[in-house]
């Protein structure tokens, strides 16, 4: 089947701003997205721009505004969509740098400001740290997280406020704070219950529905501040 | 931006909030000032009293009522994920329930202010 | 262009302000208004009809006992934080650097006259005449 | 606009990060440079787990480790390396997991282990619990666990910064040159830049993408393999490239060994285990090469689901549970990309290009080595699966990848960290970066000619249907002139955005050279290699010649295509015996 397919296109060497442009590309149902955007750039026009790389929901490279909600490109099918014209589009509220691409450097810098690593006081024993199968599960679900933005960038307090540290940071820091292992929840928790924090959290859940790893990003969020006012009290 | 992304359940129900949080204002804003009337300039105070009364009156009370119990019983939702963030599995169904209770309470309570529209 | 290597490093968040108070209250003073201003709103807008409340009856009936002038005068400084920090979130969306503060000073300056304003018509309201 | 660095690290997966950290570590200044964000390396979509011996569910040594690696590596595995792979891997999953990598647990909190294929008890009686995983997404945490490492010792990154071409000081890599630098390509804005270095890591993964259907990333062009090559280092054991048995059909997205490490059964059309005929004492938990080649022959006799080139791979017997918990990622890629549901149903699956034994020769602690007497290249290192050291041999055995780039990306860090000691800095010239910018340039200035996706795409189709499972010497020679004649297609490539910002187009153009790079030396390689080993199954010559192939191959560039030299293998413990499983 033919499917229209709208493409927010940026050259920042020849536009003065985004524009749409409309392709009209062969698609099978269970194509996913990605595909259209490749026979796109292979066979119309090599100059389309878009990252990707492991074609298969895992290394959070290809997320971006499809029919209005962010999603992986290479996880969404055509069928899903539910309609004969696609419109893509970068993530919102990033700086585009060109087509599809967005600057994601605040996005990982804003990553790293939540100390997301292992924080462990005393030299480790020599063989492996105990840790129960319940409280390997506590965290599990954060742990899964790709670092693809879909979530930060869905949410109308980070479009607001860019300085908000976002979902995804907070994710990350989740999974620290509830891994039985870790020592160094204060002081994520400390730099959590900034200003720019997980107070400006709204409860929108753009987040949670974005997240392509299906994680609970809404849920983990409520848990950090949870546990902020717990320390408080 | 807002418009562009299209936002599910979770999304309408933080508008909807952050609408009626702001509607409420201007009215709180004319309340206080007119029951402050009540006291200083009492035939004053009765007179804008009409205007409640009016039938427009009733239709922006409605509102206003409207307004309110959305706010309050989707600010309880959120209190309620929270304190308890299992809840935010829930959040869908919560928000639903909220429009069941808004209608179960809403209506009966418009029927009671909207009446003397029809009466007179 | 941005320079487009990470900085090594982890750079802490240095504003602190009050946030999780201001959380913390919104929360507090959100379920005490659900009991309070739904009470009120039933109250005076359901059970009686507006065009009964003349300056007459606010005297009269309803501020007749001492507890109904507690109760809204904790109402009117209920709402009053609870809208003022509501307000702030707002504002703080769509407004930044000296629009912001100028708006939100008039958010204030308002708040302080309607608390004003309310606290004088409770304690001043003459007492049940006739 | 040059920058120097005491050690230069080539690639953020899992191989350049941990060497980044023992780096970082040991106070030396390095910088790590990536074409994508590290999290984005493919060492992420690693599945089903890593192994050690560490014997928590059942008794385990890295003796029956190692002979295990030997062994499904068909004997062409030196047997030094596998030693310290086996031995190592111990140490570096406790590590690991002391830098908070959330593995699985037993019910007494230790690390969770599981049966992977070829991984067996006992020299070979049957399966054993080795592979320690975190759900089916241990590549993921090993890679996140590592990045976070490094930001905790902060590392520099230059993230999206794509190398484009390696410098050498006092002759080429092969003639006795020095390693000096890199010239990378700044994808953000087009800027070139030398890099200098006292020692320089390669460590860029894998060459999958020559193949039509292929687990790998569209990034995994063989950049670092195909760099080291131009510059006169020999590839090594390039013919040997592995097909796991169980890609998702026309995708090649992989369903991990993991789902029959927990028990998923293979049929054929008429529902029969077919395993039993081919590895009846492992059956589905035979080596990757030996059930690869098991499904195309299915597939060959007609007994295909339907008659058709997939079989089933089946796990709903395993319950819901198991299904659900251990295996969750692979089941959501049934689901997405086949619209199959493997609590009830069976998932049609065929082998899919995989893992690249061969590439980099080293030595055991990642220094390059340029000729069969183990002539050191100074400076240059590799790790990971851009590397051969060669610890996987003819076949390497699942989750021994990620054990190789902890081990080897481990002790390239520590070699590295002690040669830059004492050591000047290279010598570079002014114009270090005008070779690749004129390369880069011509391509850009070039108004028209050849696509360079229509190159790879055709390249795929026949590395797939001339140099897969199967192999003979008519199918391998008509693949050569083909090779051939995309390379010369090659030389009048052109693209369609001349720009400076983000350029794809041109980056992408650049990679496909690297792949016609790695299929042009497999495919001679192949020819030559005259027996059946591991991976390398010839039809014509079924059987394995330890008289005239118990070798490595090298192939080093030459007028005129690759010129061909072989080195031997290092035997310690096991002499090679036949292999049946
Ligand atoms: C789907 C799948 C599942 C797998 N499952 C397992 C498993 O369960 N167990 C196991 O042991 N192995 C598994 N493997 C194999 C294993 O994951 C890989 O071999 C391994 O991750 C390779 O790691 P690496 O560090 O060498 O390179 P990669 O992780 O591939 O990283 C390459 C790096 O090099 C960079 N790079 C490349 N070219 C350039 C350039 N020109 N300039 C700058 N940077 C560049 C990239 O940006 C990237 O950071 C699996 C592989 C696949 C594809
Ligand atoms: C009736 C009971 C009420 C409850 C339970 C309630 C609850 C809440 C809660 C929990 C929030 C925080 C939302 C968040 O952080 O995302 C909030 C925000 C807000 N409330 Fe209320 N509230 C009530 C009444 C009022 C009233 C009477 C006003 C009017 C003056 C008001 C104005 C606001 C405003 C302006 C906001 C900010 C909205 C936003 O962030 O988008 N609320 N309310
Ligand atoms: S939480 Fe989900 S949406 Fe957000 S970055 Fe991680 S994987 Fe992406
Ligand atoms: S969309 Fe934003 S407001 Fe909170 S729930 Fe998600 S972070
Ligand atoms: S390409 Fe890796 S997530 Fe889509």
């Amino acid at each position: 089947m033919q499917v229209d397919l709208r493409i927010l296109r940026y050259d920042p060497e020849r536009d003065a701003g985004p524009h749409w442009v409309s392709y009209s590309v062969e698609a099978e149902p269970i194509d996913r997205v990605l595909d259209l955007l490749h026979r796109v750039k292979y066979k119309v026009d090599g100059s389309l721009t878009f990252r990707r790389s492991c074609g298969h929901g895992v290394c959070g490279s290809d997320a971006m505004l499809i029919n209005g909600r962010n999603r992986l490109a290479c996880k969404i099918r055509v069928e899903q969509l539910g309609r004969r014209r696609i419109s893509v589009a970068p993530l919102p509220g990033l700086p585009v740098i060109k087509d599809l691409v967005v600057d994601m450097d605040g996005f990982f810098a804003k990553y790293r400001s939540v100390q997301p690593f292992l924080i462990t006081a005393g030299p480790p024993p020599t063989r492996e740290r105990r840790q129960s199968p319940e409280e390997r599960a506590r965290y599990d679900d954060t742990t899964k997280c790709i670092l693809c933005a879909a979530c930060t960038s869905s949410c109308p307090s980070f479009w607001a406020q860019p300085d908000y540290v976002g979902p995804a940071a907070i994710v990350q820091a989740h999974r620290f704070i509830f891994d039985s292992r870790d020592e160094g929840a204060d002081e994520r928790l400390e730099i959590l219950a900034d200003q720019d924090g997980v107070w400006r959290c709204r409860t929108i859940f753009n987040c949670t529905d974005a997240c392509p790893r299906g994680i609970e990003v809404t849920r983990a969020i409520l848990e950090v501040s949870a546990a902020i006012v717990e320390r408080q009290a | 931006m807002l418009i562009r992304y299209r936002g599910q359940e979770g999304m309408l129900a933080w508008a909807f909030h952050r609408i009626s949080g702001v509607a409420i204002w201007v009215f709180v804003i004319f309340h206080i000032v007119d029951i402050f009337l009540s006291g200083a300039n009492p035939s004053a105070y009765d007179t804008v009293l009409q205007i409640y009364a009016s039938p427009i009156g009733r239709i922006g009370e409605t509102l206003l009522g409207a307004a309110l119990l959305y706010h309050a019983l989707n600010g309880l939702r959120i209190i309620v994920m929270d304190f308890w963030p299992v809840f935010t599995r829930y959040h869908r169904q919560l928000w639903y329930l909220n429009w069941a209770l808004f209608m179960i309470v809403g209506l009966p309570v418009a029927f009671v202010i909207l009446k003397p529209i029809f009466a007179v | 262009m941005t320079q487009r290597y990470s900085q090594s490093g982890s750079p802490r968040p240095t504003r602190r302000g009050a946030e999780r108070t201001v959380w913390y209250l919104m929360r507090l003073t959100g379920l005490a208004l659900f009991v309070l201003s739904l009470s009120h709103f039933l109250i005076l807008h359901v059970l009686y009809d507006p065009k009964d409340q003349t300056a007459a009856f606010i005297a009269n009936v309803r501020w007749s006992s001492l507890f109904w002038r507690a109760n809204d005068w904790l109402f009117v400084i209920v709402v009053l934080v609870h809208a003022i920090l509501g307000i702030r979130i707002v504002v703080g969306d769509y407004l930044k650097g000296a629009v912001r503060m100028a708006v939100m000073m008039a958010f204030y300056l308002l708040g302080l006259v309607l608390f004003a304003f309310g606290t004088i018509v409770i304690v001043t309201l003459p007492k049940p005449t006739g | 606009m040059d920058q120097d660095f005491d050690a230069l690290i080539v690639g953020a997966g899992g191989a350049g990060l941990w060497a980044a950290l023992e780096l970082a570590q040991a106070g030396v200044p390095t910088a790590v440079l990536t074409k994508l964000y590290p999290t984005r390396s493919h060492t992420g979509a690693a599945q089903g787990g890593v192994c050690a011996a560490l014997g928590n569910h059942e008794e385990d040594h890295w003796e029956w480790h190692m002979f295990d690696t030997v062994k499904g590596g068909d004997y062409l595995t030196d047997q030094d390396a596998a030693e310290v792979l086996a031995r190592e891997a111990i140490e570096t999953v406790i590590e690991l997991e002391h830098m908070g990598l959330p593995f699985n647990r037993t019910a007494d909190g230790k690390i969770d282990q599981r049966r992977f294929g070829g991984h067996t008890r006992n020299f070979g009686e049957g399966p054993v619990r080795r592979s320690c995983f975190a759900a089916d997404r241990t590549g993921h945490m090993i890679l996140q666990t590592l990045y976070q490492q490094c930001i905790k010792v902060g590392v520099q990154f230059f993230d999206e910064y794509h190398v484009v071409d390696l410098l050498f000081d006092g002759g080429e890599a092969g003639a006795g040159g020095r390693a000096a630098g890199v010239v990378a390509y700044r994808i953000a804005d087009g800027e070139l830049r030398a890099f200098r270095a006292k020692a320089v890591l390669l460590a860029t993964g894998g060459f999958g993408r020559m193949f039509r259907i292929t687990s790998n990333a569209w990034s995994l062009t063989g950049d670092g393999v195909a760099l080291a090559y131009r510059h006169g280092v020999p590839l090594q054991d390039m013919e040997f490239y592995q097909f796991h048995p169980t890609g998702i059909v026309g995708l090649g997205i992989l369903l991990s060994e993991a789902a029959r490490g927990e028990g998923g059964y293979l049929r054929n059309d008429s529902g029969e285990r077919f395993m039993a005929r081919y590895a009846p004492t492992l059956m589905e938990l035979g080596p990757r090469d030996l059930v690869s080649r098991a499904i195309t022959m299915e597939i060959r006799a007609g007994r295909g689901i339907g008659g058709k080139d997939y079989v089933y791979l089946d796990v709903t017997h395993l319950g819901r549970k198991v299904i659900e918990e251990k295996l969750p990622d692979i089941t959501e890629f049934a689901r997405i990309y086949q619209g199959v549901e493997p609590i009830s149903e069976p998932v049609p699956i065929q082998p899919t290009a995989h893992y690249a034994m061969g590439g980099i020769p080293t030595d055991l602690h990642a220094r390059v080595i340029r000729d069969a007497d183990r002539t050191i290249v100074p400076g240059l290192y590799a790790a990971g699966e851009c590397a051969c050291v060669s610890v996987h041999g003819a076949n390497r055995l699942g989750t021994n990848s990620l054990v190789d780039l902890l081990v080897f990306g481990r002790r390239a860090g520590r070699q590295m960290a002690r040669d830059v000691r004492g050591v000047d800095l290279p010598e570079l010239t002014e114009d270090a970066i005008e070779p690749v910018r004129a390369e880069l340039r011509a391509i850009s200035a070039r108004s028209s000619g050849e696509n360079a996706a229509r190159i790879r795409s055709d390249l795929a189709d026949v590395m797939m249907d001339n140099v897969g499972v199967y192999r003979t010497e008519e199918l391998l020679s008509a693949a050569l002139p083909r090779v051939r004649e995309l390379q010369e297609r090659y030389s009048r490539v052109h693209v369609d955005d001349k720009g400076t910002v983000f350029n794809t187009d041109l980056l992408e153009a650049r990679e496909v050279g690297y792949l016609l790079d790695c299929a042009e030396t497999t495919v001679v390689s192949a020819l030559a290699r005259k027996e059946s080993r591991g991976a390398h199954a010839r039809e014509d010559y079924p059987e394995r010649d330890d008289v005239n192939f118990l070798s490595h191959t090298l192939a080093y560039r030459a007028e005129g295509g690759p010129r061909l030299a072989y080195k031997p293998v290092t035997i310690t413990r096991f002499e090679p015996k036949p292999r049946t499983y």
